[in-house]
């Protein structure tokens, strides 16, 4: 083990890759001459040349078009969209092409296409600037969809996601890039698709966090433990598609109490389809409703302390797991307000 | 004024057209009788278009169409039989009775299929060509589109990207003088379509579509330079399509006189008669070739007819490729415990829904 | 009231706004010359003329965007998409723009833009052409979502819509277009958002049925009543942004059971998220799970048999609600299976 | 060679130079210091494209932007304390403090906005030239644009409306030379790009952006043309930007002495030289006029420090233009508590949160 930051961790997963396998290779804007707006790709030029590692223009649908082309006719192209808001702009390719053209043509071609981009909010980048899409790219049969939220799953599914026949979004965050943790050395430590991450356990209530709230749901998990008592069991999922509700599942037999913790929007979001799925699959097991915390109803404000109001933080995760297990304590602590 | 190919080529030229004609003549009928469903869009007109263009490709280029495409899919050789079939919807069909008349696919001929998204094969044609490219092969992609969808944002941005990055693909805009019930100078500004590429970095050449020999003369050429200088082209090919847009279309837009106009100039007695003329075919000939199209039809058909309904258990095949390896479900099931047979006895059973959706829709239980 | 088919109904509503307001004005492929694609809008352009009444390119993102910028400039444009499944190529406008504009310039501006779009299966169009997609537009906060099952509410929800200050996505479902319905003559019978319609009284389960499947769940509660002696009540919500899940509450408060049927994708789709309000709101209320009756996970097959399983028929209503209940009788007889 | 405008007029127009210039300058030193967060894209160098352009627009003409438009907002007059406000993210901002850098908004100004998504803006801009001619008046829309944004699919699709629908709308692609850190030759196959919409049926024009009397001798005749053709121009303005991107910016795709080069041709000195040579202006008013524009920037930003942050509370306002005659809900609030008092004693109950989601966040309780 190492210690590595998601972004370098990323960058690793792409290198091996690369290396691994000449048909692989990285389409985007600028993620050549300027490194990555993110610098995820930083370094990668001058080792693969542009042949392998394109620069694009602004040109979104065409881009992921281009992929799936390129994937159709057996290369195995990683595009990255700058960010996750512009996807808004290649849905149509992304939705009615990479999805749907294994299905429509009965199986006759495969779509091996990865796209690669970070969303979130966090950095006052305002309304256009600041999504989280992910239930819209889980809600789409024929897409895979992974959202790491340490950086040994960065590197770890996105070398699955490469090796995978399947279209994959894969759904990074921004503010995850700059975070360190222990990354596997070995080369061929991925990580599976489908198989939910026990952060950390406990026997109280499960807390489920996407994308960089399963960080969020640690940090609470700790103050819970430190200052309540309570013993919080938190999973990341790490896949949304395929899903490993079993996880979920089996902690909720044990703690009958759960909390989902997500920063997208929460009408038809993660948290709704998770709620749904597990208040189903384990209606007798519950103690108590399932309790969400998600980002607000709301395009995502500029000014920080309406941004910062308008994605859970520590204290609403802690607010709602004391509230689900009847303990809380009045309003929460936190700007913006509680749980 | 290009020259005649060799008789034996002519011949399979006119032959093909026949067999388009014929081929979309009967799906017409089929329709009517209510074999097929969905949308059918007939390239009856067309013919000249796709075989003169078809046949400057060598086997191992890609060919990539729109939701306009059975022609498409035979003249690159994918049988008769396989694409009524997929009209009926049967297992046999060239998609497996998945894509319909608008989503047709036979990889192996490197037809790289129809597509139902006005403009959303020019990016998917590009990225083809950039694999041809990147391989080191001097393969290159033929891309048809009609002219309503040089109006998509893909057209700009597909014509940039190709040129930017030199891609050996030759964009064909099928110019039908409609996008649906549209005429050309009603949606695009720049009524002279060859040169709808050139601000974005493709030059254009124009061809007559309804003659194919000019269509193949001009393709012939656009090819080479294509293939030679691995940079994009554009055609136009102007033609006319003589049914409507697809099968209920009153056609108020346009005249009769205007398709009477258009018919007189119909690219297969135009070709069919020009062979007879310059003696590389006897009229005898002519209607012998047609009415070998028209059998070809007829075992079509009743080979669709012939060939099983995909079965409902089937209908989560290929959603994805799956991995055995992968514990989580992919897909959630709620309308179809019957393909869970292991389940039925719970079927009475509060909660049995639900339960099924991620419970029993493990990998491996079904669908693969 | 009048007899009338839901396309007319929409076709009176345009008339009748377009009369009213000189600002309202028609744009979208085909709808003029053509007549559109389902002969929504026939007659207006000869009726209105082509200042009113536009046709234009193949263009989505563009139409919709031009749509927001007539609406930011004082009129009020009612763009028609042709079917929802080009809204993909839209997304963009609509989100970053059309829902976020009010927001993110702070309320200054307004954009009352109509998006209408068809949706739906049981055409067989295939993967490409027969998607319900409300889920994804009921996500985004900024925009109103309507979805009418009825002709009556075709007409007085389009003319509320247009006359709304908010962009609104008006789903249609094409399989709905023929069906007649009594609408009430009235020019200003108007159906307002958030309210949901109760179809049908009953005490037993509480069915909602989503846009087409309304009528489906409508159905069913006929077989339910005359086969089984099993009352369902119906509801529709008509309204998925602004919700009224109050009526949805009320219902399952005296039934204790529900079902709600969509003919979207399951995996975060309107089934998930009502499931999950109804699990958090009414979980001392509930009996058993939520069922959920929904498309199937997959894209839309062409062959009729295999479209036929794909989406909800009134068979796997009755077998959910009489499953919910407790009151299964084996294997459902519909085709594709169950319930 | 335009000559030069009325002393008093000239002198505005470079006072307004200056004043975008010393606000931008402040605003990256603010940015450092922390008190803007998010992009900050400057227009350091290109101030003359900003000038030179609105100063030939009347005052019901929309203008519209991009993310990069704080000197758009102060040239059609928005105060700086308004434009500064909104970067320190504060209620006085001219987007209320909901915007930021990005989106900048004026609507009584007819500054339409600054939009975060490249190529987001030019449908909006058909969209109120088309409200212009469907009122009947001869305003007209100016939209700007980058070279990098002429990529996208918009660009080819509102071009091509545009002239067919023969819209009173002005496109001005800014060529600063590169989008991000691509150089126009990388990304864009046709580098005139004055040339980018000619195949799409907009004729092009030029300007020099480093010059302001240029500028607006181009836009002027342009505008004159599009008021009274009523139909779409494009002009290119040759420019650069002297900053990086947005703040963090290497800068490692271009060398230091490119920046150099077309800094020897800052818009602004040249100007005031020009002035001054042609005596309009002596040397002690150039630099008068400089310091008004710091003393008004110090003034915008001791505003914008004392204005206050928006209240979370106010978190839900301007989602919806809300009618109190709905009862459903329209939003769905998970985290904030805090905004609905009347639910707080019952927050420790278990099931708080998700009642609250649908329950408490009725109309009129909140929001509104
Ligand atoms: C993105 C998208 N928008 C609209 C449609 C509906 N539609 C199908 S074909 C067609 C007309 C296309 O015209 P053109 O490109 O000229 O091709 P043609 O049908 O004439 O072959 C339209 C509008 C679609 N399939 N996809
Ligand atoms: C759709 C979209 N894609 C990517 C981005 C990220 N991005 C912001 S500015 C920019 C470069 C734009 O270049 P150009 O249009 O030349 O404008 P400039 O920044 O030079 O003013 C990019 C890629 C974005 N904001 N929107
Ligand atoms: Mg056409
Ligand atoms: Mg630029």
């Amino acid at each position: 083990m190492a210690a590595m930051r998601y972004r370098d961790a990323l960058n690793a997963a792409l290198r091996e890759e690369l290396q691994r396998d000449e048909r692989v290779f990285l389409m985007g804007e600028d993620i050549g001459v300027f490194g990555g707006a993110f610098k995820v790709t930083a370094g990668l030029l001058d080792e693969f040349g542009e042949k392998r590692v394109r620069d694009t223009p602004i040109s979104e649908n065409t881009i992921v078009g281009m992929g799936v082309g390129a994937a159709m006719a057996g290369l195995r192209p990683v595009v990255e969209l700058m960010t996750i808001n512009f996807s808004l702009l290649a849905f149509d390719q992304i939705v009615n092409h990479a999805a749907h053209i294994h299905y429509m043509f009965g199986g006759q071609v495969t779509v091996p296409l990865v796209l690669r981009m970070p969303q979130g909010a966090g950095h006052q980048l305002g309304p256009t600037h600041s999504h989280c899409l992910e239930a819209m790219f889980m809600h789409v049969p024929g897409l895979l969809v992974a959202a790491p939220g340490t950086p040994a799953d960065a590197k770890g599914l996105l070398k699955t996601a490469i090796r995978d026949e399947n279209p994959v979004v894969f759904i990074e965050h921004e503010s995850l890039y700059g975070i360190s943790g222990e990354v596997p050395e070995e080369e061929e430590a991925l990580v599976g698709f489908g198989r939910a991450r026990v952060a950390r356990e406990g026997s109280d209530v499960t807390v489920v966090g996407i994308s960089r709230m399963a960080r969020t749901a640690e940090r609470a998990a700790e103050t819970l433990a430190a200052e309540h008592g309570v013993h919080a069991e938190v999973i990341d999922p790490r896949t949304l598609r395929p899903l490993d509700l079993d996880t979920v599942l089996a902690s909720v037999a044990s703690t009958n109490h759960c909390v989902i913790v997500e920063e997208g929007w929460p009408h038809g979001g993660v948290g709704a389809n998770l709620a749904a799925l597990i208040s189903e699959q384990a209606f007798d097991d519950l103690d108590a409703p399932v309790q969400r915390v998600s980002g607000a109803d709301a395009p995502m404000p500029y000014s920080k302390p309406l941004e910062d109001a308008a994605y859970p933080h520590e204290a609403q995760v802690v607010q709602a797991a004391l509230a689900v297990l009847g303990q809380s304590q009045g309003p929460p602590a936190g700007p913006g307000g509680g749980s | 004024m290009p020259t005649l190919p060799a008789p034996e080529v002519a011949r399979e030229w006119l032959a093909t057209m026949m067999l388009i004609r014929r081929f979309e003549e009967r799906a017409g009928e089929m329709y009517a009788r209510a074999k097929i469903g969905g949308f059918l869009h007939l390239s009856i007109g067309e013919e000249a278009t796709i075989v003169g263009s078809a046949r400057a490709l060598r086997e191992s280029d890609y060919l990539i169409s729109t939701y306009r495409s059975h022609g498409h899919a035979l003249v690159r050789g994918t049988p008769p039989e396989s694409v009524m079939a997929e009209l009926f919807g049967r297992v046999d069909g060239c998609s497996h009775g998945r894509g319909g008349s608008m989503h047709m696919f036979d990889g192996s001929r490197r037809f790289m299929g129809g597509y139902g998204i006005v403009g959303g094969n020019l990016p998917i044609a590009a990225g083809l060509a950039l694999a041809c490219d990147y391989k080191g092969s001097d393969d290159l992609t033929l891309c048809t589109f009609g002219d309503g969808a040089s109006n998509q944002g893909t057209f700009g941005e597909t014509l940039n990207l190709a040129a930017l990055w030199q891609l050996p693909v030759l964009f064909m805009v099928i110019n039908n003088q409609f996008g649906m019930g549209t005429a050309l100078r009603r949606h695009s500004a720049v009524t002279d379509l060859q040169r709808k590429g050139e601000s974005l970095g493709v030059p254009g050449m124009r061809c007559d579509g309804m003659d194919v020999l000019d269509t193949h003369g001009v393709v012939c050429e656009a090819i080479r330079r294509v293939r030679e200088d691995r940079r994009p082209l554009l055609i136009e090919a102007v033609t006319y399509r003589f049914r409507g847009h697809s099968m209920a279309d009153p056609e108020q837009y346009r005249s009769r006189e205007e398709v009477e106009r258009w018919q007189a100039r119909d690219p297969i007695p135009a070709f069919g008669n020009k062979l007879v003329a310059e003696g590389a075919l006897d009229e005898s000939e002519l209607a012998q070739l047609d009415a070998q199209a028209s059998a070809r039809v007829d075992e079509a058909v009743a080979f669709a007819e012939s060939s099983p309904f995909p079965k409902p258990e089937s209908l989560y095949d290929n959603v994805y490729v799956l991995d055995q390896d992968v514990p989580g479900w992919y897909s959630l099931h709620t309308t179809d415990q019957d393909h869970i047979p292991s389940r039925d006895q719970e079927a009475s059973q509060a909660g049995e829904i639900p339960r099924q959706m991620s419970d029993a829709v493990r990998l491996g239980e079904e669908a693969s």
